[in-house]
């Protein structure tokens, strides 16, 4: 075991960092900036082999570059587009699917995969949503909810159950019967509530094979996850770093906070929940290349702790700031939104630790 | 011993429930019961209604409109207001100027302002805190400096809770350097039209807009606004503390947010089947149901001990100050994860938007609440501060940090 | 409302706490001579009707005399052999259990009631114990678990399933085909393991009405288990007490640890715990008069919060008395010990928010 | 980064497995599992075993015995060690005071002690804490005066594990009165057969007996005994702290205990079926098992980088002391929660009985283990104390308390 970077992965995050830095810094981004800056650093390639015009990073590399995004607190739709439905273009054979790949790689299209659906909560694995053949090709009716970062220029890959069984398939923008409904995110991001009702597709948008697609989207899923347990690893290491320092500063009663005992073991028990994180997600990201099951209680796992974690840190730095914290012109508010919002995605501590325990639990599964 | 309620007192639960339930209009109780913000009209409509029946300032002297009823029927009246979402009579006008005028202003003093204040016909903010005196409120600047007939005021308030909707705010403000940083302060009535204050909203992260900061240049206070004596607005800040405790529970509050958290839980899903049969959701609220009862009971034996003259602050006030703002977090853990992944697309405000409804649907203020809960072990004294107060008042513990 | 105690109620804290207190402090004392101590005070008789010859105390005097009984780590089998045996005996009509209630009265006999099977856990609601008729009256076959305070010498209180369904048997001490199994409980006191090998007893030694018999345990044991948690506020306001005066006795670092605000923090946590359990305790008492299933709800609510507290307070406890609180010798180290055990009589949390929640809740209940 | 074991230590693992379990004997392993008392036999016989595979002090010094593998070879050994139930080598031998006489000793007390202590021929017992000195180790009382040669002892020390099964103790002695009371502190070695010396047990809340007061009563060492410099000790306790950081976690001994859990969960009922279906139960399991793999990797973290010559102590120790101390501590609650009433008579020990195994059945050690649970966030530096470490030197926090 070696717990170190090599000198290839010291570069990339740097690289990353200060990329990241400077756009946080820069006033005047907008998402083109900002997206051109990703494609410019060969993040847009990062996690696709050599072969399909990547650059064979791994689930390590990820974590460098999303530990980079939270500390920044990142908006663009790295994790949509690349790590979610990027990989998944990427392991579904097809020209469909590889010309939706070039148009990510080389920056032009972005893309969302629409996972959740109404009233079915984390569970997107029986996609309410219908895909019936028509003449033209196919025919999408149903309703995606909470969909990160999906915008009207936005590709959609729609999850819809077909007669074969699980389909995926990809929406142009504007698709006729198509209609977004976006809504800002308490992170200051974007999301959207979809209706398909009659969306009418070619032939060639069917993606994959619908007897392996569950499979595929479960991986995929999976490694997004950890993506997110690295974010809000970036995140919280960020928002204790602010914390410490406003201890440090900040005076009360003729004494900087810090020097008050209650405070100090409050920070200590911060870092404690990071570190542990870290730990965890570390593991997870180690069995990534293990048979399902085991790959899967072990991201459970992480994400459980993440959440727990990010929960505990977010509003233990809240109350350390006392009510700077909850000021909105204050950063450490906006990285405690951030920790919320990931604490939501693909699920919570209890969705999380019901997936481990269906899967056998850890012991288990080493 | 009598530990359950008397028969009167159930008849007057009975009463007040049926009045508010027939007088305060259904789309404010809606709005108060989903956590949206209130607009000004509203809140003055409401607090009229409960003033109309004496319900708005019960404990002030009968002669300015409270009535002689005890703690703890005082404590059924608010309990009742909260749990039946009915937006609570103003705080800064009902619980602190209205007493501090009541008990040290001058009789002109209590013409002019206390039946205004308890109609809210005038609206009070609060001038506390500053942006260098959280916790430790008495090392306060903003000075008062007296010239002839008028205080000049200035310096900064902040976290004034609706000074953009008020017409007056009462300030602790600084009228002489003494040795104890608690001595020299002095309590003044300040109307917000006068030339040299300047509101500056907060936004704050539940993307809503609450406080404010409060800026004072050259500011001319008629000497007539100071209520009581000079040098002793300390005595008087610290004179509230000991008063009013039938609502440090937030006890009403607390039960409308879980009767909320069920009612959603019952209508969505979990892991299976409705979220409110979750093994593990369902834990989390019978610990919250657990712990809300017993403080309710905790809240009672602090109150039905208050009619005893002796007074002063019961420092288990502290434990209603603690749990009721943790029971008050868990409850808003509870909501927001009643709605799992929608909670992304339930909506943000964005706190600097006119409208005060700002197009939210009903779901939106769910994470509203979730966000500014975290307040409510921050301000009026940190839970942290309260611990020490217990350490150190009730179990007389050592008095180094 | 109101939550001062009466004149009556005062004077009886007052006796009883004395008592126990001398009794604590006697090195001599043994169970006969507890046993009158308790006989001469009156509260044998305590919680029974005059017309049954006692003194018509209610659940707010047994709360006085429980929290005296676990200031002082009471060993009498008072909570087995008055408040569970004695008050089922005064429920149930018939010359046997008036006969049996005199001798509980007048101090000659003791008697404990059998709830607990193996492998049934805390549910006592269906006895795998069997009584059959027989020539001479019934034969009872089974085994018992775990009832505190049955020594050889006690009169035991049988459940067991009848054809008729739920019979409640007396049985003397030194039946043949019973055996008893003394076992030391963690803190200090004795119970005993039970086998029950075709016990015959006479038919008279069937009391009550197999039809009501299991509603009138019920309301026993939800008694039972008010009192066990008087006598944990009892032993966490002790305990507590010592802690504090510990606190501000022991040096280190050349002040009183005392002077610690983790620790004084600590503290102030076990007195919030301590106050929220009094509390609900206080509700739980006033519901017992209420309909079965609201009353149980209650109750179940204060034992689980009882259960939290007492696991709080007592670890925190010897937390904050270092190696001290570990030795047997200092006292802090026995009032964990009888927490413990408090906790487990009668079930852990678990189970009573398991029952609350059959019960529809706190909030349905009210 | 090589986030997964090599193929080497993989290997190394499978080794160490096979090796304990041909030749520790199933009663040896049994008795640990079920966390009864060990006789010294065993202890001895064990550790012997283990010794002969150069398992017993692998960190020492390759010619003192030790072997030349990595931490993480030596973390994996110690976790397979804890986990299937092997009695762990005497820490009081092979990882105090073997370390401290290896590198400060002189030739002649290696050639002395070394063997012995490795081999369990030798058992040595730990005399730092006193009665006034708990986590404030530094102000010990406990006296050694120079005569001739010999030193006079007289003091007292407390917490003594296990000096009633001990040859020998080491000692912090106070040889000269300075300014800082960390100085004039020496190291020194004491034979128990000496006169003078009163072993007086402190019988725990676990009922059963580990911990003696030990009493020297002008107790005469000859000073070639004394273990490197005189007035140097405190330096040489402080070493230990910085050795061998690969068994602070107890990542086998939880494992352990948690396989146990599941065992008897298993095996036993719940509220409604097996009790490892229970979902409040099962929950609290699965974060125990998450809360402990995180800590296995954080364990690896804090080893892997502990070749680095830089070297000296990772604060960061710190979070496998106090996580490792909570863990085993939920684990011996779900342990205690797994008897259900039964517990109560599980049987309970006397400590003061004779007879090691003191008549208990497999039952009776869980209530044990319980109570003696609560040491491990007390000794070896308190958890206050190890959260006081991380916030002053890990986050850099200002030093007042």
């Amino acid at each position: 075991m070696n717990f170190d970077l090599s000198e290839e992965q010291r570069m990339l995050a740097d690289a990353v960092g200060k990329l990241f830095e400077a756009q946080a810094e820069d006033a005047n981004v907008d998402s083109h900036k900002l997206w051109n800056g990703y494609l410019e650093l060969g993040l847009l390639g990062l996690p696709f082999a050599e072969e399909q015009g990547g650059f064979g990073g791994g689930q390590e590399e990820i974590m460098l570059v999303m530990e980079a995004y939270g500390r920044t607190l990142g908006t663009a739709p790295y994790l949509q587009s690349v790590l979610m439905a990027g990989r998944l273009l990427a392991l579904v054979d097809g020209g469909t699917a590889s010309d939706a790949l070039s148009g990510l790689l080389d920056g032009s299209q972005k893309y969302a995969l629409c996972l959740f659906e109404p009233d079915t909560r984390y569970r997107w694995h029986e996609p309410g949503t219908k895909a019936e053949r028509s003449d033209a090709g196919w025919t999408l009716s149903g309703e995606k909810r909470a969909v990160l970062n999906a915008e009207t220029d936005t590709h959609l890959i729609c999850p819809a159950t077909t007669p074969e069984g699980f389909g995926l398939f990809l929406i142009p923008p504007g698709a006729s019967g198509l209609s977004l409904r976006e809504r800002p995110t308490p992170d200051g991001r974007i999301a959207a509530d979809i209706v398909l009702d009659g969306v009418e597709i070619a032939e060639a948008a069917a993606i994959g094979d619908p007897a392996n697609n569950g499979a595929l989207v479960a991986k995929i899923v999976d490694g997004a996850i950890l993506a997110c347990c690295s974010e809000a690893i970036g995140a919280m290491e960020k928002l204790l770093a602010l914390t410490v320092e406003y201890l440090g500063t900040r005076n009360q009663f003729g004494a900087p906070i810090g020097s008050f005992q209650v405070l100090q073991h409050r920070a200590a028990d911060m870092l404690i929940a990071l570190e542990q994180t870290r730990s965890m997600t570390i593991h997870a990201i180690s069995m990534m290349d293990a048979p399902p099951t085991q790959r899967h209680v072990a991201v459970a796992a992480a994400k459980a702790l993440t959440n727990r974690a990010s929960r505990f840190v977010g509003s233990q730095a809240i109350q350390l700031h006392g009510g700077m914290g909850l000021a909105s012109e204050y950063p450490a508010g906006r990285y405690f939104q951030r920790l919320t919002v990931l604490e939501n995605m693909f699920g919570d501590s209890n969705h999380h630790l019901t997936e481990m325990e269906k899967g056998g639990g850890l012991a288990a599964a080493l | 011993m009598e530990l359950t309620f008397t028969e009167g007192e159930r008849r007057f639960r009975a009463e007040v429930r049926e009045y508010l339930l027939s007088n305060i209009s259904e789309n404010i109780r809606q709005s108060v019961y989903e956590e949206r913000p209130l607009p000004r009209e509203w809140q003055v409509e409401s607090q009229q209604i409960l003033n109309r029946a004496g319900y708005a300032v019960p404990h002030w002297p009968v002669e300015w409109g409270g009535r002689d009823w005890s703690a703890v029927k005082r404590t059924i009246l608010v309990q009742e207001i909260d749990q039946n979402s009915v937006p609570r009579p103003l705080p800064f006008n009902a619980a602190l100027v209205g007493p501090v005028v009541a008990a040290f202003g001058t009789e002109e003093q209590k013409r002019r302002f206390l039946a205004p204040v308890a109609n809210l016909d005038m609206w009070f903010c609060q001038g506390f805190s500053e942006p260098n005196a959280g916790s430790d409120l008495a090392s306060l600047k903003t000075s008062a400096v007296r010239e002839g007939a008028h205080y000049q005021v200035n310096g900064q308030k902040i976290w004034t809770t609706a000074a953009h909707k008020a017409d007056w705010i009462f300030c602790l403000v600084r009228t002489a350097q003494c040795e104890r940083k608690q001595q020299g302060i002095s309590f003044l009535l300040i109307d917000l039209a006068t030339p040299g204050i300047t509101i500056r909203p907060i936004p704050t992260i539940d993307g809503f807009h609450h406080v404010n900061e409060v800026y004072f240049d050259d500011v001319r206070v008629p000497a007539e606004n100071l209520v009581g004596e000079e040098g002793r607005g300390w005595d008087y800040a610290k004179y509230l503390l000991g008063q009013e405790r039938t609502s440090l529970g937030n006890i009403g509050f607390s039960q409308r947010r879980l009767d909320r958290v069920r009612a959603l839980a019952k209508a969505r899903r979990g892991e299976a089947g409705p979220l409110i049969d979750d093994p593990d959701f369902r834990r989390r609220l019978s610990w919250a149901e657990i712990e809300l009862k017993a403080l309710e009971i905790t809240q009672m034996r602090v109150v039905a001990s208050a009619g005893n003259p002796a007074g002063g602050a019961d420092p288990k006030t502290s434990i209603l100050k603690i749990k009721g703002s943790e029971i008050l977090q868990d409850a808003a853990e509870l909501l927001l994860d009643t709605l799992g992944p929608e909670a992304l697309t339930a909506g943000f405000a964005d706190s600097l938007a006119s409208d005060d409804s700002q197009g939210l649907d009903a779901h939106s203020s769910v994470l509203s609440a979730y966000f500014t809960s975290r307040k409510y072990s921050i301000f009026g004294g940190s839970n942290e501060i309260q611990r020490n107060i217990l350490a150190k008042a009730v179990l007389g513990l050592g008095s180094k940090r």
